[in-house]
């Protein structure tokens, strides 16, 4: 095996020998490697997440024409290592009254529930932590311990704006997994496996060609799953102060810090890997590495969209982001599914590209029909809004006059 | 099959032991000097008033029945995802009409006015 | 003793740990706390036996919603009861019934004639969940049972948000 | 390997300490936690018994958990349903003291 191609499986096949050259016994090996494998991927996840916030901070800034982190290094790169410093060695304050064991599992449930989604995700055809047949529930289930993380967060602080803004982000974390988990039927159903290497092998054609309405609302409900801008209802600044975190400080703030982050960069790399193809490329198959390439730039793509949507949108009000979840994204998500569920087994067998169209054009149907009906049902409720609002002073903008600047010759 | 449960088994530990690891080395570093003050609860500025539990309105406990019943059905549906590329058009029909007895109960939802925030 | 056998005996003790603990702590909020516990106990068990699809349902279903709403709940409903106020007196009475129904179950699989004899080597493959698909959605399969529990689920649907929503002009 | 009866020993002690639950507690939320407890023993009874007599033939036993799955849904989601219902009206949620049968 050449070590170019492969780098990853080159050293593991090697240290496998090399282990077993010691005489240790198979099944010892494979556990050694385990830990091993597990320990080095989660460490480099977190090592990551440090030139990760370094870059959202600067992208954000450049967004919001702004500079962003400029003082420490070179373009401010080695901000996030100063912050990362004065955050070990602040003090860690436990509120009076605070259930002690909870209150600092917490933010390891938080951690975890991020780290370990890299288990499962495909890095290159050969480099995947387990390819298990059950990935995409695995996928849920994390999320659910997520979410038993911010509920032990919100109860364990003895504090009220903590409970009040874990339960909010709890039940909109809720809401939103439902047409989530609808829409992460689709790829399994396109590619017959829940592993997601085999989802990632199984996409010759991107599954967001052929199921877009779907990606579309994975890539919304994923958004929102992480809590970023304009779902970050749970961490409203001016409303609930911080939400359920608010009672923690340092290292302890700091995990939810990270996770948060690497939370948005491991969505991201999941939509890369259900619908834009994941390692999938030219030369992919020969060169392993280069299929790692390839995940790394679809994941910066889609990563840069979220970024760029978390710097511009304003936020929602909770009740718009649960009407959202409810009243357009899981319908569209049904519907999304059983279309592409009867177009795909009603389309010709063994025509590749005809099927691909047929389920563009139901799809592009589906958005059609979904984006009438949403404009009807808006105007009827803003018929409704008018009548409520007829005995209200209306703000009129008044408009002043402008005074005309003489033209000066140029 | 176990491998690879194992392998998830040693990952969900590791993942919940380096920021263990973290904090314990950040608790050993980071100064400890607390007050009544310092360690009283933040309620932006005032001194807390009443415990902290408070009443809880019982439209979260609304969407969570609704997010039960989904997640059962997407639950059940998942089976038929994998299976369907091995799968006739009846079978089609037959998840069509599961989905369209649920959707039904989405619909119930929506009329009642269970999914307005009020 | 194999490794499987010593997963199973630790899975066993911390489950049935968790299981005392939740009938026996004051706190409910705790008492739910130590439930998730003992779902995830039983989670790692459905693993033992091989059934994968069952362990990811496990966490998704009963940690990740039941336990959720359980939680809710009790959030909900807390000024109803004080925590000392949790058992009633009859506890002993009910510890003895409770351990004499225990010991009538073990008494009738230990005189099993076949019990104990029976043990199964692992497949080692993973469990095969295409075959369930199949088999739930075939006519001469499980497809009535698929059906009804769609009608079950919409029924309690229905029913929980009827009786879960507060009815405008009842009030008090 | 595992005996089966192990298994059954576990899902039997587990299923007294639900029942042991469900008739102590006055609350009605820890009753339902109690039938919860119970019907997981039953569901490891269930898969004990598929993996060891059955897992070669048929389903039954994964099919049957899976329906007791979305029993143990249904029923959560309504009895919840209810006790918060029965507390906005009489402001208890003690199972003794709901024992009339009019609103």
């Amino acid at each position: 095996m050449i070590f170019i191609a492969d780098p990853i499986t080159f050293i593991t096949t090697w240290l496998n020998s090399v282990l077993t050259g010691w005489g240790i016994p198979a099944i010892w090996v494979q556990f050694i490697m385990f830990i091993l494998g597990a320990g080095l991927l989660a460490l480099g996840a977190m090592i990551f997440t440090i030139g990760l916030i370094w870059l959202e901070r600067k992208l954000g800034g450049r967004v919001q024409d702004r500079l962003g982190p400029n003082r420490v290094g070179p373009w401010g790169i080695f901000q996030t290592i100063a912050d990362m410093l004065k955050i070990f060695t602040k003090e860690l304050i436990t509120p009076v009254g605070a259930d002690k064991f909870l209150y600092n599992l917490a933010p390891l449930l938080a951690m975890a529930a991020v780290l370990g989604l890299w288990a499962v995700i495909p890095l290159s055809p050969t480099v995947f932590g387990t390819n298990i047949n059950v990935g995409v529930l695995y996928l849920i289930g994390i999320g659910s311990i997520g979410e038993l993380g911010i509920i032990m967060a919100g109860l364990s602080s003895n504090n009220k704006y903590a409970l009040l803004g874990g339960f909010r982000a709890v039940a909109s974390l809720l809401s939103y997994e439902v047409p989530m988990a609808i829409t992460l039927l689709i790829p399994v159903m396109l590619a017959g496996s829940m592993g997601l290497n085999d989802i990632a092998s199984a996409q010759k054609v991107a599954f967001i060609f052929q199921a877009p309405v779907a990606a579309l609302v994975f890539f919304i409900a994923a958004i929102a799953e992480n809590g970023r801008a304009p779902f970050d209802l749970m961490e409203a600044d001016s409303e609930i102060v911080a939400g359920f975190n608010i009672e923690y400080s340092g290292l302890k703030f700091g995990m939810y810090y990270v996770a948060d982050f690497l939370h948005a960069f491991t969505s991201a790399m999941i939509f890369a890997t259900l619908f834009l193809g994941g390692w999938n490329g030219p030369g992919a198959e020969q060169y392993p590495a280069l299929g790692f390439l390839y995940l790394l730039i679809k994941t910066a793509l889609v990563y840069l969209l979220t970024v760029t949507i978390r710097f511009t949108v304003p936020r929602l009000r909770i009740d718009q982001m649960m009407a959202f979840a409810w009243k357009y994204l899981t319908p569209l998500a049904l519907a999304s599914l059983l279309v592409t569920a009867v177009v795909d087994k009603a389309a010709p067998a063994g025509q590749g590209l005809l099927r691909v169209a047929l389920l563009i054009g139901a799809n592009i149907v589906l958005f059609l029909i979904a984006d009438r009906l949403v404009t009807l049902y808006r105007k009827q409720h803003e018929k409704a809004r008018k009548v409520v609002s007829d005995d209200r002073p209306v703000p009129v903008a008044i408009r002043s006059t402008v005074v005309e600047e003489p033209e000066v010759n140029s | 099959m176990l491998q690879e449960w194992l392998y998830l088994a040693i990952f969900l530990a590791i993942s919940l032991f380096i920021p263990a690891a973290a904090i314990g080395a950040a608790a050993l570093l980071s100064p400890k000097k607390p007050s009544t003050l310092k360690n009283s609860i933040y309620e932006c500025g005032i001194e807390t008033v009443g415990p902290a539990r408070i009443q809880f309105k019982a439209q979260y406990y609304l969407y969570a029945i609704l997010f039960l019943i989904f997640d059962v059905e997407t639950v059940f549906l998942f089976p038929f995802a994998v299976a369907y590329n091995q799968l006739l058009f009846f079978a089609v029909i037959e998840v069509i009409l599961f989905v369209f007895v649920l959707a039904g109960g989405l619909a119930y939802a929506w009329r009642r006015g269970a999914l307005e925030w009020s | 003793m194999t490794t499987m056998q010593l997963i199973f005996l630790i899975t066993a003790a911390v489950t049935i740990f968790a299981g005392v603990m939740m009938v026996s702590v004051r706190k409910l909020l705790h008492a739910a706390l130590w439930l998730i516990l003992v779902f995830f106990g039983v989670a790692v068990i459905f693993g033992l036996l091989e059934a994968s699809f069952l362990v990811i349902i496990q966490i998704v279903l009963y940690i990740g919603a039941i336990a959720i709403l359980i939680v809710f709940a009790i959030m909900l409903t807390q000024n109803a009861i004080d925590d000392t106020y949790q058992t009633s007196r009859r506890w002993l009475v009910t510890a003895v019934v409770a351990v004499i129904a225990l010991a009538g179950i073990l008494l009738a699989l230990f005189t099993w004639p076949q019990g104990q004899a029976l043990t199964s080597t692992l497949a080692g493959g993973q469990q095969d969940i295409a075959a369930i698909g199949l088999a739930l959605l075939d006519p001469e399969g499980y497809l009535i049972p698929f059906e009804i529990a769609s009608i079950l689920l919409l029924a309690a649907l229905i029913g929980g948000i009827y009786v879960g929503i507060e009815h405008k002009g009842e009030e008090k | 390997m595992i005996p089966l009866y192990w298994f059954l020993v576990l899902s039997a002690i587990l299923f007294c300490i639900g029942l042991y639950a469900v008739i102590t507690r006055r609350n009605t939320i820890a009753i339902l936690m109690g039938i919860e407890l119970m019907l997981n023993a039953a569901n490891i009874n269930l898969i004990a018994f598929w993996r060891y007599l059955y897992a070669g033939s048929n389903l039954d036993g994964v099919i049957f958990a899976l329906i007791v799955f979305a029993a143990a849904a249904a029923e959560v989601a309504v009895g919840l349903g209810l006790i918060l219902s029965a507390y906005r009206s009489k402001e208890t949620i003690v199972a003794n003291d709901l024992d009339t049968l009019k609103g």
